[in-house]
């Protein structure tokens, strides 16, 4: 199988349980979360929330079913592009709103889904790359979309009828708990027994197949699920900033959010959440600054691969620090 | 008077991606000779340019806005090129209610449907170019078209904007092809607008796009065949990228060309020194929206949002720019473009020196009459 | 006989797994030698180590008079050395000809194209054919082809017979004998050990990624006893 | 007259030639993708900045040093190729244990950084490069004029791409580049030095990506964004070729440029994607690609 | 060697058959016309030198090659144009030659992985792991009946070759299928595994049809009741081991000349 180097994974070791120290992670963790928007720029943070959301969703896919996708973008852009209309236009509720941003998401998952598992490694990337790019010309060229201009001013509305989502407080907590929702979310699938066979379709195909597995229908629904959260983050990301544009459904935003996967760490599951604090906060810091960003994106791109392609949150599971506290992260070869 | 002790002006554009050279550094560089010229200060604070690479994404415009507005006292916000960006940035300064002036962009939305008490377009639109261009053109003898259209909404305006003009002026539209966005090989397309025998081949794109079928037509023999060409947007900065060679007998509109007269000649030089290039619409553009925009302070005698917004809808707008130019009530200031014709290589007699103005476009014809705009605010 | 192989102390690893644990063995100039030892030993090892294809190794390997284990792999051909692989390694996407083509000549005095195909009828026949179409025994015979052509001095065959139709077995057999009246020096590891007892002029016996004993051919009916405890003969 | 698809038929062969001048892009440049996939294992995400480094060095040279185009058709390849072979020797090398999917993510980020690098030197909207001398302007073909550049462009692809090809298929170094596919353990214990080979190989594919950017250069804007606008074109071109497929690729690089040159006159809005459709219906039917083996 | 299985007093049925098999790559013929009939609860053994397409006959059965020709008939249903996973499900289960084991979980998940599939609880993506444990029971017997029980939360990976074929069985085995498929499960064992090994088979032979590829003739001989014997694709030799192994072809082919 060639996606070993790709399988990293968080274990537990045997006698000391780990249990506790993960569960003072989350909780201050989740405190910290909760307790960010009086440090921190709440529009920022919630930018963040998106990316990592974003991030994760994808690592469900890469991370753990060792499939590389080279076309995320085209469920992030394309739900906002979904929510965003159903909330301008049809003037549903945010809460609608993101679903239909996930639903239609799910549905291009499933088409681009479709033909990219036919082929694996390599193949599969080009092909999902390709497939969003054709997405991106119909996001182009379709009326609904607005081309360049993108759909603007899309009203936050109401949760529930009832929460004012355009005061950033009521926002931003919102955004917070449909994170947590999502991460929650991929947790239960990555530890579940689907997660246990998508892990064991990443470690040898052909013998799943041999044991009754219809390999393809698992990632197929692995990658629509993955479509789906990336679809939540994408709908939630059109709320806070209240447009939808063509940025989120090019193919540099696919790799955007490769990075942030490879820089958090491959097949953690917090891992793309630093991942991707830190590539928003570069962004933001390089925007006002002298250095160009896409040189900055392409040697930190290079960097990792290159000498840390554990990533920050993999690197840390694998120092002294790390194991003692109960985190192994296999790196396999 | 300033409520906090200076007057702090964003530049926001991109500085790294496609359209680093027809706004980008350059146009901070602008501002700051703005500031410059009126003398560092306003109301006795002074005033400080700050400025962003918004990296074309507007999620990373309306963040960098967002804190410019909140944390960092920004009073107003310029130059914004592109336009998902420009209309972002446009609604959450009505929203905080900050000025932003709109050098960089194209799209006649900010001063129609989503205009703003706040908002000013200030150097050129689809619908200047479709008119300078379109309308221009055939009065000087180019009366059928064949149009090259990017196939996406920018595209159809301007086409459908300069066919408007062509029609109107008793010209004819023989075809049009519509090409994707991003497309590098014209050959074929520009195969099917020689054999249309049009006059004249409009290009409804922009950038590269623009810049490729250009060339690409100058290899074609298109334009020796007698046939014009005319770009509908494109700029002095896109045509030094293409060189005279290429781009000679190209028709194209601006708001300004540095070789006009003498006064924009020394504006011109000025900014050549300070950034290495000339000027196109969009820099001089920014230069005098900031001008401008602490001109009307100025007048205000306070940096308030509400009260600045009226005086730069009062003030006659007068500068290396524009002359006579005024602002409508729906944020659109209005002045005369400019329709330019390219000079052969051995026309040209300095480095820079590229345009032959064809045909000045008064204001009025130019830009959109503000009560048909749609802007509710031309109404009440 | 002088030695033209000497190795001493030879350890080698496969990651974090230690194969071999010192081995010392000697070849002599224009010996055939036979490795013997279960499926697992270290034997393909040894040879791996030699050539320096297992890179994670120490000890001593001379060869000629040179130490080996400096010496980047891609020169260690040119010291004189060929390897036939377990696998054999004929190339899918070369044809007959061009595999055997494939090995630069690293010394005068190898065998001539007529000369091969004289020994390998069947190469002749099939020259034109894609590498991985021939037989199994054919693809063996290329195999050893493949490094007589170069003008090595010493031969390292990994398993020449396995799996190979016993008529096979017996040609090859004939052609090992021929090469070293040449004075080819051979290292050859086997399970078939009728076939090794009919080749070879002196037996190692590996157990354990060690050298468990050592005997000239002559000696090879007292020895019995210890293949069988050694190999389950 | 003859009609074709209610196409002049004389347009329509115009319109034949035109596609075949961009499938000798596609061509070239997916030649390149394919041997540096089929002989490293790695999808080289930095094609298209090679691609647009040939046009650039085409571009300095003549304008900081008067070097013309013919000197440049040869400098710049083998500047570019030298650049590559460097970067294979010092990092991509370390990738080759990993999963492959690493060396993709790693020439990303060169791309990245490169593209990245010459915007910020020379901004976007590109800088011109006239055509030499010797290949201005046209031929009458009769059913449509032929810049005599573009004649070239298409006459010497041609003779590239089989060059390429025959030395590949043909000579000895083919034949140990192609072993050291299969095995190149075994191919290094034959006394082949492999790694050289590899760099060898690496900086030959940038070295063809360049060369398609030297030919380019007279006929796009030479801009940095000229590679990342046609490299995922040409992936799929690969995919649909069959990856690792040195005569595939080159034949499904003309076939799609036909393809996509029709396009452009029956349904001109389609003709960024005909391809990717292109892609997905070979996919469907022959998931390894028109000439690929399968894995 | 002489074969030693008193066969069943009933008649066999037969649950797995191949009519005129055949399967090319490109212009080579690795499987031509054979004709296959495995029988419930009996061995049936594939043997032939390398190359011979055992394994390719193998992959045709499973259905992860596609005939060129013929038809096979699982249970009395046609499985020619049928997906691999689901001849797996009906009740074909295969174990390969190079060991197939998930290399990164525990020997317990490598047989909850097999268990989970016909206990339904594989696409419940929304239950927490522990919902695995209710296969603990059966998990369990299937390791202890492998003798893997010390190894149980060891991680495939680090298991001896050996140990990782028997890992391999018990998943197979996991399965429950009525018709195996073993692609040479002795090779690299060990004596005391081989024993082990042969008992296993030879017990799940009595409910279920077993099809081995096996080159340990002595192994042949003492388990299995049927022995075909394949040669360049085609079948040479059919029979039980005695007179299979009399046969002069086969003895040229594989055996050899010498001894058995
Ligand atoms: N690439 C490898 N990585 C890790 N371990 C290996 C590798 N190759 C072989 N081994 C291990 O090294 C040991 C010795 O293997 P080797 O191939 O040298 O044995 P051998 O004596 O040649 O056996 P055989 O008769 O089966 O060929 C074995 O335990 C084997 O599992
Ligand atoms: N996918 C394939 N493409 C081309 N040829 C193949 C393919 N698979 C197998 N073959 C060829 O078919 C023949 C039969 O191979 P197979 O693996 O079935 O042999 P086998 O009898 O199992 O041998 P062994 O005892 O070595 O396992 C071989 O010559 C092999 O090279
Ligand atoms: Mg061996
Ligand atoms: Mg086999």
């Amino acid at each position: 199988m060639p996606d070993m180097t790709l399988t990293l994974e968080m274990q537990k070791q045997k006698g000391r349980s780990p249990v506790i120290v993960q569960t003072v992670f989350l909780g201050v963790g989740l405190a910290l979360l909760l307790l960010a928007p009086l440090f921190f720029y709440p529009v920022f943070l919630m930018k963040l929330l998106c990316f990592a959301l974003f991030a994760c969703a994808f690592n469900l896919l890469l991370g753990y079913t060792g499939l590389l996708s080279f076309g995320h973008a085209a469920f992030f852009g394309g739900a906002a592009y979904f929510t965003a209309h159903a909330v301008k236009e049809w003037g549903l509720p945010p809460e609608l709103g993101i679903l239909v941003g996930v639903a239609g998401a799910a549905l291009l998952g499933a088409v681009i889904g479709f033909f990219a598992i036919r082929r694996q490694g390599i193949y599969f990337a080009m092909i999902t790359l390709a497939l969003s790019q054709m997405f991106y010309f119909f996001c182009l060229q379709a009326e609904f979309t607005h081309g360049e201009d993108g759909i603007q001013s899309v009203p936050r509305g109401h949760l529930f009828g009832f929460i004012d989502l355009s005061h950033w407080t009521n926002m931003y907590y919102f955004v917070l708990a449909v994170f947590v929702i999502g991460i929650a979310i991929i947790w239960r699938i990555i530890n579940s027994p689907f997660g246990m066979i998508l892990k064991s379709i990443r470690e040898n195909e052909t013998r799943a197949i041999s044991l009754g597995y219809s390999v393809r229908n698992y990632k197929l629904a692995a990658f629509v699920m993955s479509a789906a959260l990336t679809g939540l983050a994408g709908g939630m990301k059109a709320l806070v900033f209240q447009l939808a544009t063509l940025t989120d459904v090019g193919w540099q935003m696919s790799g955007e959010v490769i990075l942030m996967t490879l820089l958090g760490g491959i097949g953690t599951l917090i891992g793309p959440l630093f991942g991707a604090g830190l590539v928003v906060t570069l962004q933001n810091y390089l925007a006002t600054s002298e250095f160009p960003v896409t040189i900055i994106t392409g040697v930190v791109f290079m960097a990792c691969v290159l000498l840390f392609r554990r990533g920050i949150v993999g690197e840390f599971y694998n120092s002294r620090l790390g194991r003692k506290l109960g985190f192994e992260h296999r790196h396999k070869h | 008077d300033a409520s906090d002790g200076k007057v702090k002006i964003g530049i926001l554009n991109d500085q790294s991606g496609v359209y680093a050279d027809f706004g980008g550094k350059s146009s901070y560089e602008a501002a700051l000779m703005a500031v410059e010229d009126f003398g560092g200060k306003v109301l006795g604070v002074p005033v400080e340019v700050i400025t962003a690479d918004h990296q074309n994404k507007p999620d990373i415009a309306s963040n960098i806005a967002r804190q410019w507005y909140d944390t960092e006292q920004v009073d107003s916000i310029m130059e914004l090129t592109t336009s998902s960006v420009a209309l972002a940035v446009q609604a959450l300064s009505k929203e905080k209610k900050r000025i932003d002036i709109v050098t960089g962009a194209a799209t006649t939305e900010l001063t129609g449907k989503q205009c703003s008490p706040y908002g000013f377009h200030w150097a050129y639109d689809t619908h200047s170019l479709a008119v300078g261009t379109g309308g221009a053109l055939v009065k000087q003898g180019g009366d059928s078209w064949f149009f090259l259209t990017a196939d996406y909404a920018f595209g159809y305006s301007l086409e459908e904007n300069t066919g408007n003009y062509v029609k109107e002026n008793g010209g004819t539209v023989v075809g049009a092809v519509r090409h994707p966005l991003a497309t590098t090989d014209f050959s074929s397309f520009l195969l099917q607008a020689q054999s249309s025998g049009a006059k004249v081949i409009g290009l409804a794109n922009a950038g590269l796009d623009t810049s490729n079928a250009i060339k690409q037509a100058a290899e074609f023999g298109i334009v020796q065949g007698g046939q014009r060409l005319a770009a509908l947007l494109f700029t002095i900065a896109e045509v030094h990228g293409l060189g005279l060679d290429a781009a000679q007998g190209l028709t194209l509109t601006e708001g300004f060309y540095w070789n006009r007269n003498e006064e924009t000649a020394k504006f011109g030089k000025r900014f050549m020194e300070r950034t290495g290039r000339m000027p196109n619409m969009t820099h001089a553009g920014t230069y005098s929206a900031v001008l401008q925009y602490l001109k009307a302070i100025e007048k205000a005698g306070s940096d308030d949002a509400d009260a600045v917004a009226k005086e730069l809808r009062a003030l006659p707008v007068n500068d290396i720019f524009a002359q006579n130019g005024t602002v409508a009530p729906n944020g659109r200031m209005i002045h005369d473009m400019y329709l330019l014709e390219v000079k052969k290589p051995e026309e040209s007699k300095e480095p820079w020196d590229y345009f032959k103005v064809l045909a000045t476009i008064p204001g009025k014809e130019a830009f959109i009459d503000p009560a048909k705009s749609g802007c509710d605010l031309v109404k009440s | 006989m002088k030695p033209l192989l000497k190795v001493s102390g030879l350890n080698a690893w496969y990651g974090e797994s230690h194969i071999l644990h010192g081995v010392d063995m000697t070849v002599g100039e224009g010996e055939m030698v036979t490795l013997l030892g279960r499926n697992g030993v270290g034997k393909t090892t040894t040879l791996r180590s030699i050539m320096g294809i297992v890179r994670e190794r120490k000890g001593e390997i001379n060869f000629a008079g040179e130490d080996l284990i400096r010496v980047p792999l891609h020169r260690v051909a040119h010291r004189g050395l060929g390897f036939v692989p377990e696998e054999r390694g004929i190339f899918s996407t070369l044809s007959v000809y061009e595999n055997l083509l494939l090995p630069p000549a690293v010394a005068t005095g190898g065998m001539t194209i007529d000369e091969i195909f004289e020994l390998f009828p069947n190469l002749h026949e099939r020259r034109n054919s894609q590498g991985t179409k021939l037989s199994g025994g054919e693809q063996q015979m290329l195999a050893i082809a493949r490094i007589l052509r170069t003008g090595v001095r010493m031969m390292l065959l990994d398993e020449p017979t396995e799996g190979l139709a016993p008529v096979i077995v017996q040609r090859i057999g004939e052609v090992l004998k021929k090469l070293k009246e040449r004075g080819m020096t051979v290292l050859l590891v086997e399970q078939n050990f009728r076939f090794a007892s009919k080749v070879a002029d002196r037996f190692y016996l590996m157990d354990h990624g060690r050298m468990a004993g050592e005997f000239p051919v002559s000696e090879l009916s007292e020895r019995m006893d210890m293949l069988h405890d050694v190999l389950g003969v | 007259m003859t009609m074709i698809f209610g196409i002049p038929l004389q347009a329509f062969l115009g319109q034949l030639l035109i596609g075949l001048i961009n499938g000798s892009f596609y061509a070239l440049l997916s030649l390149g993708l394919a041997i540096i996939f089929g002989l490293l294992r790695v999808i080289n995400f930095a094609h298209g900045a090679q691609y647009m480094l040939g046009a650039f060095l085409a571009w300095l040279l003549l304008s900081h040093f008067g070097i013309g185009y013919w000197p440049a058709l040869v400098i710049a390849p083998l500047a570019v190729a030298l650049l590559g072979a460097a970067i294979e020797r010092t990092m991509l090398r370390r990738l080759y244990t990993l999963d492959p999917l690493y060396g993709l993510l790693f020439t990303f980020g060169l791309a990245l950084t490169v593209e990245g690098t010459f915007r910020y030197l020379y901004g976007a909207s590109g800088q011109p490069y006239a055509t030499p001398a010797l290949l201005t302007g046209g031929a009458n073909l009769g059913f449509m004029f032929l810049p005599i550049y573009r004649g070239w462009v298409i006459a010497f692809s041609l003779v590239v791409c089989l060059g390429t090809w025959l030395v590949i298929e043909k000579t000895k170094l083919g034949s140990y580049l192609r072993a050291a596919t299969e095995n190149p353990v075994l191919v290094q214990s034959f006394g082949i030095n492999v790694p050289f080979l590899l760099t060898l190989t690496y900086g030959l594919g940038a070295g063809l990506a360049a060369l398609a950017g030297v030919l380019a250069a007279p006929i796009y804007q030479v801009s940095p964004l000229m590679g990342s606008n046609i490299i995922i074109v040409v992936f799929a071109v690969v995919v649909v070729g069959g990856m690792g497929s040195i005569m595939g690729a080159i034949i499904t690089g003309y076939l799609l440029g036909v393809a996509e040159g029709l396009t452009k006159v029956f349904y001109p809005e389609a003709s960024n994607i005909v391809i990717f459709v292109i892609m997905a219906i070979v996919l469907l039917i022959r998931p390894a690609g028109l000439f690929g083996r399968d894995a | 060697m002489t074969a030693a299985i008193s066969s069943q007093n009933e008649a066999p049925r037969v649950v797995l058959s191949a009519r005129g098999l055949r399967r090319d790559f490109g212009g080579f013929t690795a499987v031509k016309d054979v004709d296959l009939d495995v029988h419930h609860a009996r061995v049936h053994a594939l043997i032939g030198p390398n190359g011979a397409g055992k394994t390719t006959v193998f992959n045709l059965l499973t259905k992860f090659l596609q005939p060129t020709h013929g038809t096979i008939t699982l249970l009395g249903e046609d499985i020619t144009r049928t997906a691999p996973e689901k001849v797996a499900r009906m009740g074909l289960a295969r174990s390969f030659q190079i060991s197939a084991v998930f290399p990164h979980l525990t020997v317990l998940d490598n047989v909850r992985v097999a268990l989970q599939r016909p206990n339904r609880l594989a696409t419940q993506f929304w239950k927490p792991l522990s919902a695995l444990e209710a296969l603990n029971a059966e998990a369990d017997q299937l390791i202890r009946s492998v003798g893997l029980e010390k190894e149980r939360n060891a991680i495939a990976a680090d298991l001896s070759y050996g140990r990782k074929r028997v890992l391999e069985i018990a998943t197979t085995l996991a399965l429950d299928p009525k018709v195996l498929l073993l692609d040479e499960p002795m090779a690299g064992m060990g004596h005391e595994d081989v024993g082990m090994v042969s008992e296993i088979i030879r017990e799940v032979a009595r409910e279920r049809a077993v099809l081995m590829v096996e080159h340990n003739l002595s192994v042949v001989a003492t388990l299995c009741h049927h022995v075909t014997v394949l040669q360049r694709g085609e079948i040479l030799a059919e029979g039980d081991y005695a007179t299979v192994a009399e046969d002069p072809r086969v003895r040229i082919a594989y055996m050899g000349t010498e001894e058995a």
